[in-house]
């Protein structure tokens, strides 16, 4: 099985351990990432601000790019990547006269057939794979976070339920894991205003995800976007201090987990990046049940 | 053809049948309708493989019926006439008796309908090869080829309404092409008239030809007019399956339906 | 009618329970639509007879609209459902005669589609402008007349 | 025919505005055959009938033409004018310049050229009509209500009570509908069983009323006056002769968790069971789906304990063919289930619960015996939260329309529920209150200032569970659009109310038409809303849009009042447009074959075949014959015959090729 | 006045060249896919060779299958009329059997009878009929029993004789003949002691016509012609092929706004021929229908104008569906 592959700025860079371990689990379900050659950045923080063409341009570009290298799925593993290149692919999928423009811009030609999948709907995928290459299981009480642009806006996303989103829990159930039912799951996390102005309203919003993640006992806090996980890991402490509390519920990415779960070296899965140290209780017992027997008169 | 004159000439004598209709030697070796009463009009019937004239026609006549019980020696077109006839309450039940020449040059009689529908189940497809091939050949031609071939052969009929008069399906008292009140086809061979009055001709033996030809043999002008009733019976049969002529309890094509009938042009 | 610009003459034979209503529907909720059709009232497509598409070309009209109700709506359960029938196979015979078929029409519009006809009706308007007067069936109306 | 009268109307400005009525007018007088042609401003209006009753008069016409409104508006009203003034009501046809010209063209010539065409249009048609009688069809003066809710027990005691027999089916094991599942009714208060019970006794006694309950309709046949319905009356495997309602067998049943519909799913009852205590008729079912003895395990248990042997087994459905004149339909209503609202947790959380739910718990004979307690751990709330529009009024809900009666029950839910419990805290988030009965908006007023139910305007955006607690995060739009949270024990949606499942497949067994949400399509909105566009089959309550108890009563017997109507008559004037198969003197005697293939095309079986004799009765000659009575002049066999034999008055084939004649 | 000549083979290109530039139009039987019809032709390669008839006759020139009598405009309160004047091109037949040229004699007779037919005159007086006799003739021919044969003069203005070795006897009849001979008198060679009976096809007499017409009055009640008539269909075929048939039918295509009226043929073989409106038909039984074309042709035409209203081209025998043998029912009749 072969998709293309775009990592975007944040997977080279501050988010390396989503990088290492997403590359670490697709060699384990034989998933081969074709990186796009000479891909661009999406232009997602600013570009869509500063001018719709310049916007448009980069994320067709990207599209171009992976037509050209035969590929017609990419998968971008950044919730902000994924948002940026998929809304180009829906906006381009059937407006041929916009496509003949931004081919002039980019001076390549595009058809408008490229999907661009997150990094949920590929692992959906492999979910009997993953079962199946569980060596320890994975049997943690763990809250499932999906933050906003992995599931909105929905003619973008085109992928699972907006409200309340199963696919993640899916995935991790088929680790083991048990999710919690939790009420955060796509509240914001604070995003842009985190690292450069308004680090205290990040401190309240995550914290309450935090705060409800911890009242669930969940043993860990995952999630599939390099925001999110940034926010609610490196911010912890400005978290706690703003909560008066101690909360060390450690934050992984959906693709560390499973590489936990399939028995691969902590350390290629980067866990040691980690803001909050990654210290995971004993996994919990097994607990046979039996179909209850009806009374036979 | 002794045999079918020996056996003609019986079933007059025993008063089994009061008429034997069959083919007789005409002008320059044609072979034309004869009504055989006497021993004498017997000896002139004759068979061979130019009887190819659909008799059935002449069951539905006054005159004939008026003669009492006939027999008829029946090619394939006039068996498949006799159901259809009989589906569509013109014939009685037994009221014809069928005298089928084998290769073999016995005669079979074929008394009643399901015996007509046995023998009709052992014949090939009503439409002819040569005929087939030319609605084939039409067909392949583009919409303005097809509209410009009808064109000119239609502008040649002058409507005797030979084409009317020698098919077997076409036994309605008053036509209409009779009706006046309101003059739904214009009696003129002008060429409006000659394309409504084929048009009307063709849908109404949609799902009642027999397709046996004779009335492009009718024609005097030598227009391929059997084309038309032909493919019409071609369509219904491809479109609802229920062929002409193969049973005396057939249910009208047009006259029925199914809620799933599929189409693809109705908005 | 302005004489430069072609304005098609259309003949609408309707059935009196869905189309016609639905028609009334267009008109109550004041929908806008071109005035080159007129229509017909029949109680059911199942009265439409071939005859009558036949005698609106042979009365110069450069196309035919044949509407009624739903399959499985008809007000007299089946009438619209031979009317199918019969329309299929009047269209492979005209196909197969070479008639212009882009002038037929057929459709099936309720008495809640008001809106559906008065896009019907413009859009087959609008078609039959583009395709020009029906020339090819009008030369026959006096041909062969010495 | 040569003096034809074409009277044009303006129809106020309606089609004045866009079509020159006086060129009209003017042109129609050159029309050949036309002897008088004149405009006026309302011809429906009476001093506009009258116009047309003199000009028949004073030009001895034998022909008119109205050029006004669609006919299928006002065709009978002019009809009736013509009779009137001594002509037969068929020499008058309408043309529709309003619907079809004036109201969706602009004002130009080629308008006023088409309103010219489609007046000769019916001129050249009057020419070919024919003077014609009406029919008189026997009438099987007898009714069948669909739907055993107050809508059906009222439709049937009124018609019951006016003389005429009733069959009455009801496709549950009892009768009361919703209405018997709720508590108390607004805005009165008083409690529904109370008021319901004694009319359901009533039906149950009527010596005029068939109770068909556990039974549905199955097809229908024929035409108003004369249907033809097969019922399907279920095995209820319970002798209805021998058991006496006592009750013993419902005790014996050892399958105990079936999901109870009758209390909206928030109890269990047994395989075999009656739906609610005070159910008429007090005869249990057994539930075959669940009951044992059908899974293919041995269980007598309630027929051991049956006193009077009444418990059937191998009972088998009935299909019962009944002949009846009319048919009332009342099939009631459903409310949309939780699992329809995401942003409320898609169902999944226990303590969110539908309205009719909330009236089970407050209900008497519910599950709590009328105690509210919460689904998830039966402790009574102590605050609970009302939503009121839960899916009405809501497009991407795909129900744009508002369900009329959740203001009212919530306001009386928010009543009880501070009536029971003093001390709990009752929110109401709503967007506009729409108490428009009498004593409504008193009622919701009292609810708000003398029991203290806080009243938010404004929409809930998310509910989710926390400790226990749903949270129900919402905006009050009056107090400048603050956010609000409510930390709630339980909350009440007032979803919104869609057609009866089922309704759709009942609306083409009677061929009546459906508007887009699936409600049953009355004839007219305003003039005959109990009325369908099939003939003979009328409407009664929710089954046509969502209503209150006071409009579904009234709207019964508006129903019943239509039905006892039709049956007055033993016989029923039917349109005189019916097909008719020609004669022509000896020998031809009809240009008919008799190839009969029409007879297989007519949906109502109306064609049958007669014999021409002569003296001594020999067969001439086997024609179609069409039967008057059932023929509804649809018109297919009148296009499927070959010699144009059969003919369709009102639409004769001259009169449609005249009309084509004249474009 | 008749003096024979003879033309060259090549003398009709010449004789057709000079027709077109005279503006004639030159009507000729043509071959197409095994129909021989008449239509224009332009040169006489273009005119069939070896073949007996044509199918139809060539009496559509002066008889249209169908034709414009009057048309009108009625607007509010008059009517507006307009007759019809056919727009007549001088016309030559090329090419016309001796029978078939007889039957132009035949019609004249019956369309100015008593009043002049307009149209009919007008069509025929600007037709000039260039006659080619009969070398070959089969079994349903019998002019010579009706007092034509294949050499016959009778209709023709001028009347060419194949001659074995190429060109033609020509022989100028009338006046139009000599008008024909005046376009190209070069080609007109004198011809000396031409048998032309020798040339011709042989067709034996089976009857006497003038017998057969003394004899019908008192068949009329015979059982003969049920008899021959059980095959007929009862189409019109053989009047419309018919040289001499000359039955027309009014039709008035008309509608609120305007109309015209138009002849066109009928035939008696038809049941509507007779139909009246109450429903009675005088001849409601193909016998009789059958009997009425024999006694029209062979009896009261004859006792009008003491020839037979038929050619005996024998067209109909060969047109009909059921090999109606019009010579064989006549020999059967004259000998009843």
């Amino acid at each position: 099985m072969r998709i293309g592959y775009y990592p975007g700025c944040s997977l080279t860079s501050s988010a390396r351990e989503y990088d290492e371990s997403v590359r670490a689990v697709c060699e384990m379900l034989d998933l081969t990432l074709v990186e796009i050659p000479d891909w661009n950045c999406c232009g997602a923080s600013s570009a869509h601000v500063a001018g719709a063409e310049l916007a448009l341009g980069l994320r067709a570009r990207n599209l171009a790019l992976a037509e050209a290298a035969g590929l017609d799925e990419i998968l971008a593993p950044c919730a902000a990547c994924f948002n940026r290149l998929a809304s180009a692919s829906v906006e381009l999928a059937d407006a041929p006269d916009k496509r003949q423009a931004v081919s002039e811009v980019i001076g390549m030609p595009y058809s408008g057939k490229v999907r661009v999948l997150n990094m949920l709907a590929v692992l959906e995928r492999f979910k009997d794979q993953i079962a199946a290459k569980t060596e320890q299981s994975f049997r943690h009480k763990v809250a499932c976070y999906y933050g906003c642009l992995l599931v909105r806006p929905t003619k973008v996303a085109q992928f699972d339920r907006v409200e309340d989103p199963q696919s993640m829990d899916q995935i991790m159930a088929a680790t083991g894991a048990k999710p919690v039912r939790w009420s955060s799951k796509t509240e914001c996390c604070g995003t842009g205003l985190s690292t450069i102005t308004r680090t205290e309203l990040v401190a309240n919003l995550s914290g309450r995800i935090v705060a409800d993640a911890a009242k669930r006992e969940a043993v860990a806090i995952i999630t599939a976007c390099p925001m999110c996980q940034t926010n609610l890991d490196m911010r912890r402490p400005e978290i706690n201090q703003k909560l008066q509390q101690k909360h060390r519920i450690p934050v992984l990415y959906v693709t560390q987990a499973l590489g936990l779960a399939m028995g691969i070296d902590p350390q290629r899965l980067g866990l040691q990046r980690h803001m909050v140290p990654v210290e995971l209780p004993e996994p919990e017992p097994e607990v046979v049940t039996t179909d209850d027997d009806d009374d036979e008169d | 053809m002794d045999v079918l004159r020996n056996k003609a000439r019986d079933l007059l004598a025993q008063g089994q049948v009061q008429v034997v209709i069959g083919y007789e030697a005409g002008t320059s070796g044609a072979r034309r309708p004869s009504f055989a009463r006497s021993e004498a009009d017997a000896a002139r019937l004759m068979w061979d493989a130019d009887c190819v004239g659909n008799l059935a026609g002449y069951l539905t006549r006054p005159e004939i019926k008026k003669m009492g019980k006939a027999a008829i020696v029946a090619n394939a077109a006039t068996l498949r006439a006799l159901l259809q006839l009989t589906a569509e309450h013109q014939l009685a039940e037994g009221a014809v008796l069928a005298l089928v020449v084998t290769e073999e040059g016995a005669v079979l009689e074929l008394s009643n309908a399901q015996a007509v529908t046995e023998q009709v189940a052992t014949l090939p497809s009503s439409l002819s090869a040569a005929d087939r091939e030319k609605l084939e050949r039409l067909m392949a031609l583009s919409r303005e080829e097809r509209r410009a071939f009808w064109e000119q052969e239609l502008q040649r009929c002058v409507k005797c309404y030979a084409c009317r008069s020698s098919c077997p399906m076409c036994y309605c008292g008053s036509c209409t092409m009779d009706c006046n009140r309101p003059q739904w086809v214009p009696v003129a061979s002008h060429e409006l008239g000659n394309l409504e009055y084929h048009t009307v001709r063709a849908m109404h033996l949609a799902g009642r030809c027999v397709q046996c030809g004779e009335c492009g043999r009718a024609c005097p002008v030598g227009i391929p007019i059997h084309l038309l009733t032909c493919y019409a019976e071609e369509s219904v049969r491809r479109q609802f399956g229920q062929p002409a002529g193969t049973s005396a309890t057939l249910n009208y094509a047009l006259g029925n339906f199914r809620p799933d009938d599929q189409e693809s042009f109705i908005r | 009618m302005a004489d430069d610009v072609f304005e098609p003459k259309i003949t609408a034979f309707v059935c009196n329970w869905c189309t016609y209503a639905g028609a009334d529907l267009t008109g109550t909720s004041r929908l806008k639509y071109q005035s080159n059709v007129r229509i017909i009232r029949l109680p059911c497509t199942g009265r439409v007879d071939f005859m009558l598409i036949q005698k609106a070309f042979a009365r110069g009209s450069d196309g035919v609209i044949v509407s009624g109700c739903h399959p499985n709506d008809c007000h007299y359960t089946s009438g619209n459902y031979h009317a199918r029938r019969r329309w299929m196979v009047f269209n492979d015979l005209m196909e197969f005669m070479g008639l212009d078929m882009r002038r037929i029409t057929f459709s099936w519009v309720s008495a809640a589609e008001g809106a559906k006809w008065a896009t019907l009706v413009n859009e087959v308007t609008d078609h039959l402008r583009e395709l020009g007067p029906y020339t090819e069936y009008q030369r026959l109306l006096n041909a062969g007349v010495a | 025919m040569s003096r034809l009268g074409v009277f044009v109307c303006h129809c106020g400005e309606n089609i004045g505005a866009t079509v020159d009525v006086t060129e009209v007018a003017e042109r129609c007088k050159h029309m050949s055959g036309v002897a008088h042609a004149e405009d006026y401003k309302y011809l429906c209006s009476n001093p506009g009938q009258n116009k047309i009753k003199q000009a028949i008069q004073e030009h001895q016409l034998d022909g008119v033409v109205v050029a006004a409104c669609s006919p299928r508006m006002h065709e009978p009203t002019f009809r009736r004018a013509v009779s009137d003034a001594g002509l037969n009501a068929y020499m008058c046809e309408v043309a529709n310049l309003r619907e079809h010209c004036s109201w969706v063209h602009q004002k130009a010539d080629s308008t006023t050229e088409k309103a010219v065409d489609l007046v000769r249009l019916q001129v050249e048609k009057v020419k070919r009509n024919k003077p014609l009688d009406t029919i008189q069809v026997p009438i099987t003066r007898s009714a069948l209500v669909i739907g055993g809710g107050i809508a059906g027990i009222q439709a049937a005691l009124d018609i019951a009570d006016s003389g005429h027999k009733v069959i009455l089916v009801e496709r549950s094991p009892a009768l009361g509908g919703h209405m018997a599942q709720l508590s108390e009714t607004f805005p009165t208060l008083d409690c529904s069983q109370c008021i319901l019970t004694p009319r359901m006794v009533d039906v149950s006694r009527h010596p005029n009323i068939t109770l068909l309950t556990y039974s549905e309709v199955e097809h229908v046949d024929g035409f108003i006056g004369n249907f033809k319905v097969a019922i399907r009356k279920r095995a209820r495997m319970i002798d209805e002769e021998l058991c006496t309602g006592c009750g013993e067998c419902l005790q014996k049943c050892p399958t105990k968790n079936v999901i109870d519909s009758f209390n909206e799913g928030l109890s269990m009852r047994r395989a075999i069971y009656v739906p609610f205590a005070q159910a008429v008729p007090n005869i249990p079912v057994i539930d075959t789906e669940h009951c044992r003895r059908y899974q293919k395990k041995k269980c007598d248990r309630c027929a051991k304990a049956c006193p009077t042997k009444a418990i059937k087994f191998d009972q088998k459905d009935e299909i019962l063919n009944v002949e009846v004149g009319a048919i009332v339909v009342a099939t009631g209503y459903q409310v949309m289930s939780t699992d329809r609202f995401p942003e409320y947790g898609y169902g999944t959380y226990p303590d969110v619960i539908t309205g009719l739910q909330f009236e089970r718990y407050a209900s008497a004979s519910g599950p709590t015996q009328g105690v509210i307690k919460r689904p998830s751990d039966g402790k009574e709330p102590e605050t609970v939260v009302f939503l009121a529009c839960s899916g009405s009024r809501d497009a991407a809900k795909g129900v744009k329309y508002c369900s009329k009666i959740c203001c009212m029950y919530t306001a009386k839910h928010a009543m009880l529920l501070k009536h029971k419990n003093h001390n709990a805290k009752a929110y109401v988030f709503y967007m506009d209150i729409r108490a428009a009965g009498k004593n409504y908006d008193e009622f919701v007023r009292r609810a708000i200032e003398e029991d203290g139910v806080k009243y938010i305007r404004g929409r809930v955006s998310r509910i989710y569970e926390e400790d226990g607690k749903l949270i129900v995060k919402g905006a009050d739009t009056l107090l400048g659009g603050e956010p609000v949270q409510i930390k709630a024990d339980m909350v009440v949606l007032a979803s919104a109310a869609l057609p009866n499942h089922g309704q759709g497949e009942l609306a083409q067994k009677l061929h009546v038409g459906t508007d887009p949400y699936g409600f049953v399509a009355e004839a007219h909105p305003k003039l005959r809303p109990v009325e369908t566009t099939s003939a003979g089959i009328f409407l009664a309550g929710a089954c046509q849009s969502p209503r209150d108890i006071p409009e579904t009563v009234g709207q019964a017997s508006a129903a019943a009042a239509k039905v006892t109507a039709l049956l007055s008559r033993s016989h029923l004037a039917r349109e005189p447009l019916v097909a008719e198969v020609n004669r022509r003197p000896a020998p031809e005697y009809s240009t008919c074959t008799g190839c009969l293939l029409c007879e297989t095309a007519c949906p109502y079986q109306a064609i049958g075949h007669e014999d021409i004799k002569d003296r001594n009765g020999n067969v001439l000659k086997t024609l179609a014959k069409i039967n008057p009575g059932l023929c509804q002049g649809c018109g297919t066999c009148v296009s499927l015959c070959r010699t144009k034999a059969i003919d369709l008055h009102g639409y004769s084939n001259e009169q449609v090729f005249a009309e084509i004649m004249s474009l | 006045m008749t003096s024979t000549f003879k033309l060259s083979a090549s003398a009709l290109e010449t004789l057709f060249a000079a027709l077109s530039t005279g503006g004639w139009r030159i009507l000729g039987p043509t071959e197409t896919d095994g129909r021989v019809e008449v239509r224009e032709v332009k040169n006489p390669s273009q005119v069939a060779s070896q073949y007996l008839q044509s199918t139809l006759s060539a009496k559509e020139v002066a008889f249209p299958k169908v034709e414009r009598l009057l048309s009108y405009k009625m607007t509010p309160g008059q009517v507006e009329l307009q007759d019809h004047d056919p727009e007549l091109q001088p016309t030559v037949l090329f090419g016309a059997r001796p029978c078939e040229a007889a039957g132009f004699g035949v019609l004249d007779k019956v369309f100015n009878w008593d009043s002049r037919d307009k149209l009919f005159s007008a069509r025929l007086r600007q037709l000039t009929v260039i006659g080619l006799s009969c070398t070959q003739a089969d079994d349903a021919c019998f002019c010579t029993s009706v007092g034509g044969g294949p050499g016959s003069t009778r209709g023709s203005d001028l009347l060419l004789t194949p001659l074995p070795k190429g060109g033609y006897l020509a022989e100028v009849l009338t006046a139009k003949g000599e008008a024909l001979q005046a376009l190209v008198p070069a080609v007109f060679e004198p011809a000396e002691g031409v048998d032309k009976e020798a040339l011709l096809a042989k067709v034996e007499p089976v009857f006497d016509r003038a017998e057969l017409t003394a004899k019908l009055p008192g068949l009329f009640a015979s059982e003969l012609w049920a008899e021959q008539s059980l095959r007929c269909l009862g189409c019109g075929a053989c009047a419309f092929v018919c040289p001499t048939c000359a039955c027309f039918d009014i039709q008035e295509e008309a509608d609120t706004k305007q109309g015209q009226r138009l002849r066109l043929w009928d035939s008696c073989g038809l049941r509507q021929f007779t139909l009246h409106a109450s429903g009675h038909n005088p001849r409601n039984v193909q016998a009789e229908r059958w009997r009425q074309r024999v006694y029209h042709k062979f009896s009261y035409f004859p006792q009008r104008f003491g020839e037979a209203m038929c050619v005996g081209c024998g067209k109909c025998t060969r047109a009909c569906p059921v090999d109606m043998n019009l010579k064989e029912h006549l020999t059967q009749a004259s000998g009843a």
